[in-house]
């Protein structure tokens, strides 16, 4: 079978499948879970400064099987807990990648630092939250901001720096080259669409925090083209997330730009034994396309010859 | 699925009790759960007390904020409904011993009478603060199930915890099956208490619940996430997870002791 | 039956539901076949200075019935040919909205001033095409650009200047303020989100512009986000764009905000009869809610209660 | 539903007309066309030569860059097909005239074919450029139809254009039906010789296409979208269309004449 190793930022994974933070992350059993399920490694929920319990319910809603908008306002259990969890992970011998938010380029730091105690092998930094407060967006939309906090974050910790980036942006390109020029070992992309759903029978919001994000293979066209962009652009590996829940979702992702990739929504949909199919099933379509490493098919839809036959 | 429905019938069970019925199409299963979104304010888990044909229901007791406003809801009000969600009860055994604290009754009752309806035989160790607070006792009754009772107070059957009441049980009679919902506390002890004999003990777990659809990890419980490999789980499953009984988690994912 | 009469800018439809700019649009019978379906009113394809023929094909892609990807490339016969178009389209009775595309201030208002002679009702600008070098979002993404665009084009025609807005930003209430500085009328959102698709067996991008723009089911959250967000931020009206196939749609869309909406994907996974059937199923679902006049339910989802039984 | 297919066989059918041959699954009926994209290049809309079963067909004109570039596939090269579009012959007639010039005889075959099955006599009335262009003489002849033919430079049947023998045959034979695809100047012609007859007549007609979704407006014609409400339309249609036969569009949709 194809060899499906994904390396980038100096790590070195089984297979290109990551656990998405904010899915299955809040616990070190699950982390673990993840990771037994088959995943190349797992991504922490976005941990914070404070305990936050989030935002009230309803905080998700689906629509049948593409898509899916949530607003859970980050729950977490702060950074003075969460150690206990990765610990949890790790003895399991799970891969763990640490996923912080703050609020300006000293939180992140702080909050990567502490992260970084636990044997996370790389933090990826939350710039892309749509839909929190004093968060995400509102600190990682500015090329500027980004660029900052990157440095902050690559100053405190030995660690290799992911910068997840948010689709809501006139120019994800931007942003990256500002991660890149900060110091990030590479850039993940995207984190959800701001959304909204109305229920028009009680006449308000679905979720009770009104704005959300959209994530599910709705986003999937989104984040290819986010990754695409990204690609042109700079020269740090790109990780790919977004509606990815088939091994064709993730070789496009892989042929756009990525180098490896992150499920999230889809272990809702399907539960986390797609873990274990996805990498059957990519190491089998690798094969069907004659394609030996993963790693040979990374950009290749960026070399596409025209007026050729393939 | 997400439905708005509107509630047909509000029924008074106990003083801090309702019952509300409302159309909901989609098959379910005693055991299984749905979110109920009360506009404006909170969507909570509920086990459906009433899982046949079209009309289902919920029973609620008053907690907090929200279960307490859901006691305000008045017939034709509406409400948000999206499920059924969760594991089932297996029912298969012959000779159940149901054990109900507390709104745990409000799960076990409908399991009851399925299993009851399937030939079944049922008994039911069902306590409560108090007399008037005992949650479907004549329902159970009239399901053709023998109903032992224990209240906090005394005012009806065994003055103390229906775990004592639960534990004579077990030793008197041979039992297939316990099933039991309630406080984490008392269903460890049933489970205690039942693991001596060797009677397979299923508890219904509460965890703190957001998504429903085993991805938020706000309900994780050891390797399981409650809404999906759950709400229903064996002993066995249980005995292996040191936080049930103990620790479960806060809206921020914080362990907190029971 | 409900009221649907839509009103906003000055003009009065006989119902909310106007067909999308870029579809049906290139000539003037289907523009009246859109209108003798039932559409509202009809907006025109984007028509620039000069006849283009758009990109190569492939220019679209489908995921089943949730969503589409297009990069057609803003075709369109020039402003010279195109008011025999809108001509055929108003000797069929049609309301006519004219769209235009350009890639400075001054070509926009030359564009706009030549289509306002035809008799259209008002000018649709569109700020937002995801794919086109040099027009679109490239002009639209920056406040100030579209401010000064829609300046000139009010300053050259009388007629209600509508500003069609991008969902690729930060920020769309920004852009929408801007608009409202410029002079607009209402603003219409959203245009397409940027996306790629890719494939896998054969190595490249699907759309032989390699970018294009989602539409469909998938983007409607997209689109409910951003009105709901415009509607907080100006007093201008707005109007509803993206995913919209069903009266509930439709209806989420007034509730967030908006004033009318249009309808462009749809028509292709249904055919133009989707205008007759909206038009009966608004109706029916206003006056099972009890809702007497559509206008009655623009915004009701920023006004509703908290803690309390609706 | 867009697919990537490996051209399982090759046939040259005349010297500037080949067959590809290749695996697609959707079911799909004479008249119906497929968007058949040749990565790297474009993608054109191309009607179905062989339409029964998983090994569908399409038989290619060299024109332009694109129809030129898809002569040059080889065995094994890949395509992408999406389809099958469009509205399909209706094969309820029993005595069809076929007038085919060009490439038009590559959705009338099929046609034919399944009609001929059906139990109808078909005539068809041929034209090329000369003889050795004739698509598809032998596969009509051996499906049992009269095949008369009509070249412009006189190497086989009559000298000049098919038009003229279909006029003949029109004048000579009763028919239910008259099939015609070619150029659009041709099959407006089929249609004049054929109304003052009062047989029905059917055009599949070629317009510009992008989308073949009934989207993009490229295909418009008259009130029609070709893709979605043709290809294949009746003459009573087309009769009401002015632009029939006079105008199509470019690919920036300006009206250009034939
Ligand atoms: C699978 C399942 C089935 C349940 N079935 C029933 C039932 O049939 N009848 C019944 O009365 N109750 C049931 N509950 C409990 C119910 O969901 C609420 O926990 C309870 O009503 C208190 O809610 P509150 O908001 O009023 O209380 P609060 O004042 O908010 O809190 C009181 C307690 O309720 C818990 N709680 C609050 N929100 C949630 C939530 N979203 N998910 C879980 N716990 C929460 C808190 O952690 C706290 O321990 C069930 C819970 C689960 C998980
Ligand atoms: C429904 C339908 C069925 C067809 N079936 C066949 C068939 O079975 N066999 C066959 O040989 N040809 C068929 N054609 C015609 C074919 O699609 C092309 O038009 C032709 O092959 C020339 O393409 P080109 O790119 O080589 O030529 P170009 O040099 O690009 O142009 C030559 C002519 O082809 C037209 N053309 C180019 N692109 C398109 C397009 N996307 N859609 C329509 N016309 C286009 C141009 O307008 C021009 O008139 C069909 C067309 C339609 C609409
Ligand atoms: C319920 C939920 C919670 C999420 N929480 C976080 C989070 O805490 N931090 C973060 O960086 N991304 C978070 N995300 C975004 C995902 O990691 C991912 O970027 C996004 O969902 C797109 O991927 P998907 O389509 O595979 O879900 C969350 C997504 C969901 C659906
Ligand atoms: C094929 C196609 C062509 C389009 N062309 C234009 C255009 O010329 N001008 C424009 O403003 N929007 C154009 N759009 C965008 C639509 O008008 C609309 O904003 C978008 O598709 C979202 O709505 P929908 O989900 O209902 O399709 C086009 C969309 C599609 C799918
Ligand atoms: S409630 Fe979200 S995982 Fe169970
Ligand atoms: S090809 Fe687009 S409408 Fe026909």
């Amino acid at each position: 079978m194809a060899d499906l190793t994904a390396r980038f930022a100096g790590l070195t994974l089984r297979n290109p499948f990551l656990l998405a933070s904010g899915i299955w992350g809040e616990s070190g059993d699950s982390l673990a879970g993840a990771w037994n399920a088959g995943a190349g490694a797992v991504v922490t929920k976005s941990i914070g400064t404070k305990p936050r319990p989030g935002y009230p319910n309803p905080t998700v809603e689906t629509y049948e099987r593409w898509g899916m908008l949530n607003a859970m306002g980050l729950p977490n259990p702060g950074i003075d807990e969460y150690p206990r969890e990765v610990e949890v992970a790790r003895r399991a011998g799970a891969t763990v990648v640490g996923s912080v938010f703050g609020g300006d380029a000293e939180e992140f730091a702080a909050l990567a630092g502490r992260l970084a105690e636990t044997g996370v092998v790389a933090i990826e930094l939350n710039l892309s939250c749509p839909h929190a407060e004093g968060f995400g967006t509102e600190v990682g939309s500015d090329p500027r901001d980004v660029e900052e906090i990157v440095r902050a974050v690559v100053r405190r910790v030995r660690l290799p720096v992911i910068a997840k980036l948010t689709p809501n942006t006139a120019d994800p390109a931007a942003l990256a080259a500002a991660a890149e020029r900060g110091g990030a070992a590479a850039v993940s992309a995207i984190n959800t669409l701001r959304g909204l759903a109305v229920d028009v029978r009680l006449r308000r919001p679905v979720l009770a925090h009104g704005l959300g994000g959209l994530s599910g293979p709705a986003i999937k066209p989104v984040g290819l083209a986010c990754v695409w962009q990204i690609f042109d652009t700079v020269s740090i590996p790109v990780v790919g997330i977004g509606g990815i829940g088939r091994a064709e979702d993730a070789l496009e992702y892989v042929m756009a730009g990525a180098r490896a990739v992150e499920v999230g929504t889809a272990v809702a949909f399907e539960g986390v034994g797609i873990f274990g199919r996805l990498v059957r099933d990519l190491g089998g379509l690798l094969d069907s396309l004659g394609i030996a490493r993963l790693e040979d098919a990374v950009g290749l839809a960026h070399r596409a010859p025209s007026g050729t036959m393939p | 699925m997400r439905t708005v429905v509107a509630v047909s019938e509000r029924v008074g069970e106990t003083p801090s009790t309702v019952t509300l019925r409302f159309p909901f199409d989609p098959p379910a299963d005693p055991g299984q759960f749905v979110m109920v979104w009360v506009p404006g304010d909170d969507e909570l888990p509920m086990s459906l007390s009433y899982t046949d044909g079209t009309s289902k229901g919920v029973t609620v007791k008053a907690m907090g904020d929200t279960s307490r406003r859901i006691q305000a809801i008045r017939e034709g009000d509406a409400l948000g409904i999206r499920g059924p969600y969760g594991k089932p009860f297996d029912l298969a055994p012959r000779r159940i011993l149901v054990v109900g604290g507390g709104s745990g009754a409000a799960v076990l009752a409908p399991a009851a009478e399925k299993a009851r309806a399937l030939g079944a035989s049922v008994t039911v160790a069902l306590g409560a603060t108090t007399r008037r607070e005992l949650l479907f006792a004549d329902r159970f009754r009239s399901m053709g199930a023998t109903v032992a009772v224990a209240t906090d107070d005394g005012t009806e059957g065994d003055r103390g915890f229906v775990t004592g009441v639960a534990a004579r049980l077990v030793g008197e009679t041979p039992f297939d099956a316990v099933w039991t919902c309630g406080p984490e506390i008392m269903m460890r002890k049933v489970l205690d208490a039942a693991a001596p004999r060797g009677v397979p003990v299923t508890c219904a777990v509460e965890r703190h619940m957001k998504c429903a659809l085993g991805m938020c990890d706000a309900c994780a419980l050891g390797p399981y996430h409650v809404c999906t490999d759950g709400p229903v789980f064996s002993g066995v499953a249980l005995a292996g997870v040191p936080d049930f009984g103990r620790y479960h988690r806060d809206p921020s994912g914080r362990r907190v002791p029971f």
